[in-house]
């Protein structure tokens, strides 16, 4: 009993540990990207005894000091324990979607088959989206408590944007578990091994592509990134609903939204690429359609599938850093418009196509 | 048995706050407070399903919109404490719930029947949901449909 | 269409004719509710006539069902003590028609109402089923109350409200005891109905008696009006317009105690019996009482609405005399009253169309300026105050007559009020039609005009008739009146108020 | 034996008066008063013609038809007439008949005087009724309808507002007698009914009149004695007469001189069987007629007023008549309403010829001097006046001493009343002759204006006046001592009574003697105080109170009137309104404010509304708890 | 070892009765819709205990049909009050008795 409870810390603790790190480092990546994309040198500055790192040194090192020892300044009239709070919301729930997402299949260790997945729900989805409708609050409690103008605004335009994109989430979703009839993250990838016509891995893009591009959308839209950048607005309401926040709380804000991009970056790799599926990849080794098997050893099938797994996410991390510095801000109604008119109608006919195809194929 | 007293005492402590909040906004947190432990409490009784609903529906989107709807007012009234009132309310209260406290002691339920592992799941909820439930949740979309319609109509600025 | 269902409702013809005819018409208007009240009276004569005098019982009845359901059926018909009552309502109401001739606002609502009354009076005095007669009594009551709610004086509305809510009360409670005795008697007789006669040979313990005998009485002693109840007539009759309160006193108060002779006793012999002492006592009170506060009004139409409470007082005295003396003194009363206050009104009526005024004091000296109105004001005063040789003597020395051996000791108080109606009535001539003519106003006032005349004529001319020669009426009378007294008689002589010995036993008479 | 003569005595008067209302004014200015004087001097004939049928003991009735019939109770409309009525009738017709004769002259200036005939041929026609009736009912029929002609005509100039008042009053004091009358009549039917004979028929009671018991035989005649008193106006009930003086004179001459008043004694004349039974109300009623005559002399004595002292005369010579009737001389007292009706009519005739002279002038201090000017007048009033003194030729002195003499010798009478009765005979005499003295001799004191315009008055007026005066001697000798013509005449009727048999025969021309001496000793006190000049200074507290009228209609003003009118302006203003009005406006109230109370629960605010649910909820679990 | 029905049972009382207090005691209609919240969840706290301790789902379905309502309730209740606030600039039920008698 003590054992399996061991297993899950341990899995909870290395999900947690690779995503944090994940953010950190993607903040670097972010700097020295988008430096690199307007053909700057980026923060090379902080050194230690002289090795800079290419500003690695700079980002993961001196700029979380430097947070970490600001003043915790709150806002005369502020609602203190609100906005201490706020940050807190705003992290918790990024991290603990992860607790869904499976980054491997099974571990055989000691005749004990570990399930490389930190909380088998067979609600998984249904969490997520919970999961993620608590991140509103951390926006809307911090704008207020910050008792700014600018924030309240900020806060206004976060809520709206993120119940909003939410549904649009939501439904593109809903297109994905009616095609794999279950809510279970685990389940969909390993029903993302099958091969379509001997060659073509089921991937959940290729069986709804729609699906897949209004979930991206709607998932950039929720971690409040550049093209939806409209909360943090800088040209117009200066930081959006964290202006006031300064030190350990921004930095909680900060590391908060890098790991919600790593979280939209693990949920996209699970429900559409197959998240730790390669493809002809089975328990015992590869199965190509052109008839050549090459068995493995499990413990190498198993890293093969978390590597695979890596480095889909850290595919979509990139794509989603690029996609920052690539797109300008959209204005706020045209976000609006985006969310309610475009994705929501887009996902309903998604939804009703697929719903269709399925009554179709498998006689009831 | 530990964890139900830990939540239980959770429950009581976050709804008493939401009652005697003086400022809004934290009887609205302490409500979220008190919606979120309620949802665990739901997953001890084998209802996974609605735990997840309670918080994506309940705390996810009606505090919101209370929230929502407490910033856009943004009311100062710091009402004072009619102590009069305040009593006779509370007498009322704990009248009820002695009278239902002494309801419970009634034969309500002989055994505890067995459950199975699915229980809660969306699969049994779906079941009956869409078979035995159809018509009540054909009007449950009806009355949220009217509820959307009626509301925007009311909050409407008219111009 | 058999004659009484003919009379009762060729008014409600009438009116619903009025409503035809476009408002401006005037004449047209007057002359169809005319017509048709005329006609009415006609009709009624024609009843008169076919009236066979020495029969007891009903005539003239028909009977018709209306709601079996609940046994409750049409029956009219007609006796010696509706009789009069009906041939009266049949004279007045053209009179009172004639007498609105002055009313300018409305005319066409006003001259529906008053057909529309008519109707309910000539209902309620042919019914003779029970719920029948109910629903009549209340149709009366509505048309008075816009008579006087609309047309009337300036606290019209007070006057209108207090008279209908004071009636409503009394007449609510009647329809239950209705009821009651309706099913107590279907619990005996298995047999579902509100027949008057049906209902009358009922046998009801003395309690329950009391109780249904009590209803009925307050409702009717609120009519009458018997002294306690009586606040609302002052009030109606000053504010009612003059053809509204030459109804109300000639008629409507009359229903009261035709009530009580035709249901209350008849229905419930012990119970009238045992409560004959006490309703004596409040008719010899509202007597005295009466003319007293009558003695004191400086308005005319109050002094001559007090003066009614106090000779209804001798009505009711007479009709609980419970002998043929009282009942038929009774009746015959009902009609003198009838027609001498109904004169009496009329003739206020043309004092107020002419100086708008009903006040004693702004009169005087009449006689010199209109002789002929004051003439007739002079017989129709004696009329009421009982002078021999007119009217008011042979009805009011009857019910003497009869109470004096009922009850000897109320009778004397009672004889009392003939002096004090002489008191009060002709110090209200004296100030009004003698004395010098002072006033300038008074040297205007036209003598009395054609129509006017045509109105009072029959009157006067019924006046002195009935005072010379009341055997037609009398003797009509006494058949119905002995009949409905049978059973309470029938009552009193197991215990006997007044015995009469056979003439060879002389005993000392104990009271 | 029947005949349908009777009925036309009354008819013929009515019928002229329903002409006379009708077309009186419109037929000339004599028309209504010739039309008048003819219907009662028909009247007059009827009245003779029937005289002349009827002998003491027969009777002639006349039944019209049914009045009212109520079983066991019958009236009819039929007259009788016996030997009584007839009497009674000769008076009312004749004199009536006089009376109109002289109104024709009287009232000839005046605009009303259609009206004026009306009405006295409506008050024949009453009389007549009320003396022909054959029974009670009837008979008070008549007994009213005289009440109201004289309230009409008391009244008749009703732009004095005074002379109204005067005919209310009468009307009202006859109407608190006819009160009593009603309860007599009542009592003495059911009485009848008792004895099985349920009739009010004079021949019925005379009949039963032996069975009624004896003590409700005392209390109807005294209900009837009061009756009575109201209308003859004696002690309780007299105050109205002298206000009656209001109206015009010929009126107070017909009918408060010589046939309404005497109604009352026409009254116990007729019930004389009845009183007969009730020797305590007998008593009474000579006891009453004595105070009566006494008072009204004394108060005549000190009038000023022309008519007043008649009419005070007038009410002293009605209580000789129940003074008489009182000692059971029913026949002395119809005697003396007899002799009495021709010269109080002559004086009262007299007085408005003096007055019609004068100018309207009723005040004696005024007046003197006028016996050359109006010589008929003077000696007509001189013969009358010595009637009414009781000198011997004159009808007076054999009326008023039969009175006097029944006073002392009859078994009820006593010493005390013929005392009294004879004080009374020597007052009147004084008044009589000092009244005589004050208008007719003496020097004139009035005014130049009035003296020049005296005249005698015209034929029409002085021939009724010598005729009276003739009647009032004459009428005296129908009861001579020799031969006595009036007592078996009304013998049948009124039963024998004759003081003769059972009276000490020799002190008779004793008491004639003795008031004849006080008849003589009144006339010369009253020729020693007024007849040359005026010596006497009439003042002093007697002289005023006498004057005053003992102040008796103030005191009955301060005991009836003003407590009764206080009581009803109590009851009409504060008891009325206040309370019975109040309790009805008060449940009104009532019903209002508890609504209003019932309204405030709703306060509008929903948390009271939810508190309401909580309560609710909380009983229900507590109900339901406990089951 | 699962808690009896009795505990959850008392508890969802208490917070019932806690939500009645606040309905009925606070002067403020956002914070009366929140301890109607609030009652609404004690009643979804008992159904699914007796889901759980009868075996049958349905008292989740119901809770479910519970859930939406009070959203729909909701909603319209802080649409009203948006408009009361607009137009009296008062949340304070005492203000808000224009239905008064």
């Amino acid at each position: 009993m003590i054992v399996d409870l061991a297993i899950v810390a341990v899995k909870a603790f290395l999900v947690l540990f690779m995503v944090l790190n994940l953010a950190g480092i993607l903040g670097w990546v972010e700097r020295k990207g988008s430096a690199l994309i307007q053909d700057r040198i980026g923060a090379n500055r902080a050194s230690i005894f002289g090795f800079a790192g290419m500003g690695l040194v700079n980002t993961l090192i001196a700029d979380p000091i430097k947070m970490l020892t600001k003043e915790d300044f709150i806002p005369a009239h502020g609602d203190r324990l609100m906005h201490t709070l706020a940050p807190c919301l705003a992290l918790f729930p990024a991290l603990v979607t992860f607790a869904v997402i499976p980054f491997g299949d099974v571990l055989v260790v000691g005749g004990r088959e570990i399930n490389l997945q930190v909380a088998n729900l067979n609600i998984g989805i249904l969490y997520i989206f919970a999961m993620a409708s608590l991140s509103v609050y951390g926006i809307v409690i911090g704008a207020w408590a910050s008792n700014n103008k600018f924030s309240l605004l900020g806060g206004v335009r976060g809520a709206a944007q993120m119940v909003s994109y939410e549904i649009a989430m939501g439904l593109s979703v809903i297109g994905i578990v009616i095609v794999y009839g279950t809510l279970e993250p685990q389940a969909m990838v390993r029903a993302q091994g099958e091969l379509f016509w001997g060659w073509l891995p089921a991937w959940g893009v290729v069986r709804q592509p729609l699906a897949f591009l209004l979930f991206f959308t709607a998932a950039v839209a929720e971690t409040k990134r550049l093209p939806f950048d409209a909360p943090e607005g800088e040209s117009e309401i200066v930081a959006g609903y964290h202006v006031e926040y300064s030190g350990g709380k921004f930095l909680m804000f900060f590391a908060g939204e890098f790991a919600e991009v790593v979280t939209a970056a693990g949920l996209v790799t699970t429900l559409f690429f197959g998240g730790w599926q390669v493809p002809y990849l089975l328990r015992d080794g590869f199965y190509f359609p052109w008839g050549s098997v090459v068995s493995l050893a499990p413990l190498t099938v198993t890293i093969l599938q978390v590597a695979a797994f890596t480095v889909k996410v850290l595919f979509f991390c990139w794509l989603q850093i690029i996609l920052r510095w690539t797109l300008p801000r959209f204005r706020y109604d045209q976000i609006m418009r985006l969310g309610w008119k475009m994705l929501l109608p887009a996902a309903l006919v998604n939804l009703f196509l697929t719903a269709a195809w399925i009554v179709v194929r498998r006689p009831v | 048995m530990i964890v139900f007293f830990i939540l239980a005492f959770l429950t009581l402590l976050f709804s008493l706050l939401v009652v005697t909040q003086r400022n809004v906004v934290h009887s609205a947190m302490a409500l979220a407070a008190t919606l979120f432990v309620m949802a665990v409490l739901f997953l001890t009784l084998d209802a996974p399903m609605l735990g997840v609903l309670q918080i994506l529906v309940y705390a996810g989107a009606i505090m919101i919109l209370i929230l929502f709807v407490i910033m856009l007012l943004n009311p100062l009234s710091i009402e004072a404490r009619p102590a009069a009132w305040w009593m006779l309310g509370s007498l009322g209260a704990a009248a009820l719930c002695l009278q239902l406290a002494a309801l419970v002691h009634r034969p309500a339920v002989s055994a505890e029947a067995a459950v199975p592992a699915s229980f809660g799941g969306p699969e049994s909820i779906a079941q009956s949901l869409f078979t035995d439930f159809a018509l009540p949740f054909g009007l449950a979309s009806v009355l949220l449909l009217v509820a959307i319609i009626g509301a925007v109509a009311l909050a409407q600025r008219q111009r | 269409m058999p004659g009484l269902s003919l009379l009762v409702f060729l008014p409600a013809v009438g009116a619903a004719a009025l409503l035809l005819i476009p408002r401006g018409a005037m004449r047209a208007l007057f002359s169809l509710a005319f017509g048709f009240s005329l006609a009415v009276f006609l009709v009624s004569l024609w009843i008169f006539a076919r009236f066979d005098p020495n029969a007891a019982g009903m005539q003239a009845v028909e009977r018709a069902a209306w709601i079996p359901a609940y046994g409750i059926e049409y029956i009219v018909g007609v006796d010696g003590l509706s009789l009069f009552l009906v041939l009266l309502t049949a004279l007045i109401v053209p009179i009172a028609i004639l007498a609105s001739w002055t009313v300018h606002d409305k005319v066409k609502e006003y001259l529906f109402f008053m057909l529309v009354l008519e109707t309910g009076m000539l209902g309620t005095l042919v019914a003779l089923d029970l719920f029948l007669f109910y629903v009549f009594w209340e149709v009366m009551l509505v048309p008075m109350y816009f008579l006087i709610g609309v047309w009337g004086g300036q606290r019209r509305l007070y006057a209108a409200v207090k008279f209908v809510v004071y009636t409503m009360t009394g007449s609510l409670l009647m329809l239950v005891a209705i009821i009651f005795l309706a099913t107590r008697n279907y619990q005996v007789t298995q047999t579902l109905t509100f027949g008057f006669q049906q209902l009358a040979n009922l046998r009801l313990p003395f309690h329950e008696q009391m109780w249904l005998f009590l209803a009925f009485a307050l409702s009717f002693a609120i009519k009458v009006p018997l002294f306690p109840l009586h606040t609302w007539l002052p009030d109606a009759h000053v504010e009612a317009p003059t053809a509204g309160s030459v109804i109300l006193a000639a008629i409507l108060l009359k229903m009261g105690t035709y009530g009580f002779i035709r249901f209350a006793i008849p229905l419930f012999p012990e119970a009238a019996l045992a409560a004959a002492p006490y309703v004596t006592a409040l008719a010899v009170v509202g007597i005295v009482y009466g003319a007293m506060v009558a003695m004191m009004q400086d308005d005319i139409k109050k002094l001559v609405a007090y003066s009614s409470v106090s000779h209804l007082g001798f009505v009711m005295l007479g009709l609980f005399a419970f002998n043929l003396q009282g009942a038929q003194g009774a009746v015959y009363q009902m009609l003198n009253h009838g027609l001498s206050t109904g004169a009496l009104f009329l003739i206020v009526g043309m004092i107020y169309d002419r100086r708008h005024t009903r006040m004693i004091a702004d009169f005087g000296g009449l006689w010199k300026q209109v002789p002929l109105l004051s003439a007739v004001f002079l017989i129709v005063t004696f009329s009421s105050i009982g002078l021999p040789g007119l009217n008011g003597f042979v009805g009011e020395f009857l019910i003497l007559l009869g109470a004096f051996q009922a009850h000897p000791g109320w009778t004397v108080l009672a004889t009392s009020g003939v002096v004090l109606g002489a008191i009060y009535m002709l110090w209200m001539f004296r100030r009004v039609v003698y004395g010098p003519l002072v006033r300038p106003e008074n040297r205007l006032m036209a003598d009395l005009s054609p129509r006017e005349i045509a109105m009072l004529a029959p009157l006067v001319a019924l006046i002195v008739f009935m005072g010379v020669y009341p055997r037609p009426f009398l003797s009509r009378i006494q058949g119905s009146a002995r009949v409905a007294l049978e059973r309470v008689e029938a009552q009193s002589m197991a215990a006997p108020l007044v015995r009469v010995e056979s003439a060879g036993e002389r005993t000392d008479r104990g009271r | 034996m029947t005949t349908n003569l009777l009925r036309w005595i009354p008819l013929l008067p009515l019928a002229a008066a329903v002409l006379n209302v009708f077309f009186g004014g419109r037929w000339g200015k004599r028309f209504a008063g010739i039309l008048a004087s003819a219907a009662v001097f028909g009247s007059f004939l009827i009245a003779l013609r029937v005289f002349m049928l009827l002998s003491p003991d027969a009777v002639l009735r006349d039944t019209l038809y049914t009045w009212i019939e109520s079983e066991p109770f019958k009236a009819q409309v039929s007259f009788q007439a016996d030997a009584l009525t007839a009497v009674m009738l000769l008076v009312i017709t004749g004199i009536g008949f006089l009376i109109h004769l002289y109104s024709t002259g009287y009232m000839a200036h005046d605009e009303g005087e259609a009206r004026f005939f009306a009405y006295l041929n409506l008050f024949v026609f009453f009389m007549s009724v009320l003396v022909l009736a054959d029974n009670l009912l009837l008979f008070f029929v008549g007994w009213e309808g005289v009440g109201l002609c004289s309230f009409l005509l008391i009244g008749f100039w009703y732009e004095d507002p005074a002379n109204t008042t005067a005919g209310n009053k009468a009307f009202i004091v006859n109407r608190i007698g006819d009160f009593a009358f009603l309860l007599g009549m009542l009592l003495l039917f059911w009485e009848m009914n008792r004895l099985g004979v349920p009739s009010l028929d004079f021949a019925a009671l005379k009949d039963a009149a032996a069975r009624i018991a004896p003590d409700t035989a005392v209390l109807i005649t005294l209900l009837f004695f009061i009756g009575a008193t109201g209308k003859s106006a004696q002690i309780p009930l007299y105050v109205w007469l002298p206000d009656a003086m209001a109206g015009p004179t010929p009126v107070s001459a017909l009918i408060h001189a010589a046939t309404m008043v005497t109604a009352g004694v026409y009254l116990t004349a007729r019930l004389n069987f009845l009183f007969v039974l009730a020797p305590y109300t007998l008593s009474l009623i000579a006891i009453i007629g004595a105070a009566t005559a006494l008072f009204a002399g004394t108060i005549a004595v000190a009038q000023n007023d022309i008519k007043r002292v008649l009419a005070y005369s007038t009410v002293s010579q009605l209580g000789y008549m129940f003074l008489a009737a009182g000692v059971g001389a029913f026949s002395a007292a119809v005697f003396h309403l007899f002799t009495h009706a021709f010269f109080k009519a002559c004086l009262f005739l007299g007085a408005g010829s003096v007055i019609h002279a004068m100018g309207g002038e009723q005040d004696m201090r005024k007046m003197g001097g006028l016996r050359r000017r109006l010589p008929a007048t003077y000696w007509t009033y001189l013969i009358a006046g010595l009637a009414l003194a009781g000198i011997p030729p004159t009808a007076g002195f054999f009326s008023k001493d039969r009175i006097l003499l029944e006073a002392y010798a009859s078994p009820h009478g006593s010493l005390a009343l013929w005392l009294v009765g004879w004080i009374t005979a020597g007052l009147t005499a004084f008044y009589m002759f000092r009244q005589l003295f004050l208008v007719f001799h003496g020097t004139s004191r009035a005014p130049e204006s009035v003296q020049a315009h005296v005249h005698e008055s015209p034929a029409a007026m002085t021939i009724p006046l010598i005729v009276l005066a003739l009647g009032s001697i004459a009428a005296g000798w129908l009861a001579l001592p020799s031969r006595d013509v009036w007592d078996p005449w009304l013998q049948a009727v009124l039963g024998r009574s004759n003081p003769a048999e059972h009276g000490e025969a020799v002190n008779e021309t004793l008491l004639v003697a003795l008031t004849v001496g006080i008849a003589l000793v009144g006339i010369a006190a009253a020729y020693f105080l007024y007849g040359r000049e005026r010596r006497v200074r009439e003042d002093g507290p007697l002289w005023g109170t006498l004057a005053q009228k003992y102040y008796i209609d103030e005191l009955y003003d301060f005991l009836f009137v003003r407590p009764f009118t206080a009581a009803a302006n109590w009851l009409a203003r504060a008891f009325d309104p206040g309370i019975i009005d109040g309790a009805v406006n008060g449940v009104a109230g009532l019903v209002r404010g508890i609504s209003a109370s019932g309204r405030r629960l709703q306060s509008g605010n929903v948390q009271h509304y939810l508190f309401a649910f909580l309560i609710g909820t909380i009983l229900i679990f507590v109900y339901w708890l406990r089951r | 070892m699962q808690a009896p029905i009795e505990y959850y049972l008392v508890l969802s009382a208490v917070l019932f009765a806690i939500g009645v207090a606040g309905v009925v005691i606070r002067r403020d209609v956002i914070v009366i819709l929140m301890s109607i919240e609030l009652m609404l969840n004690a009643v979804n706290l008992t159904f699914i205990a007796f889901s759980r301790f009868m075996g049958s789902v349905e008292g989740q379905v119901i809770v479910f049909f519970v859930m939406t309502v009070a959203a729909a309730e909701a909603v319209v209740g802080l649409a009203i009050v948006i408009s009361v606030f607009r137009f009296r600039q008062t949340l304070d039920p005492r203000d808000m008795q224009l239905l008064k008698w």
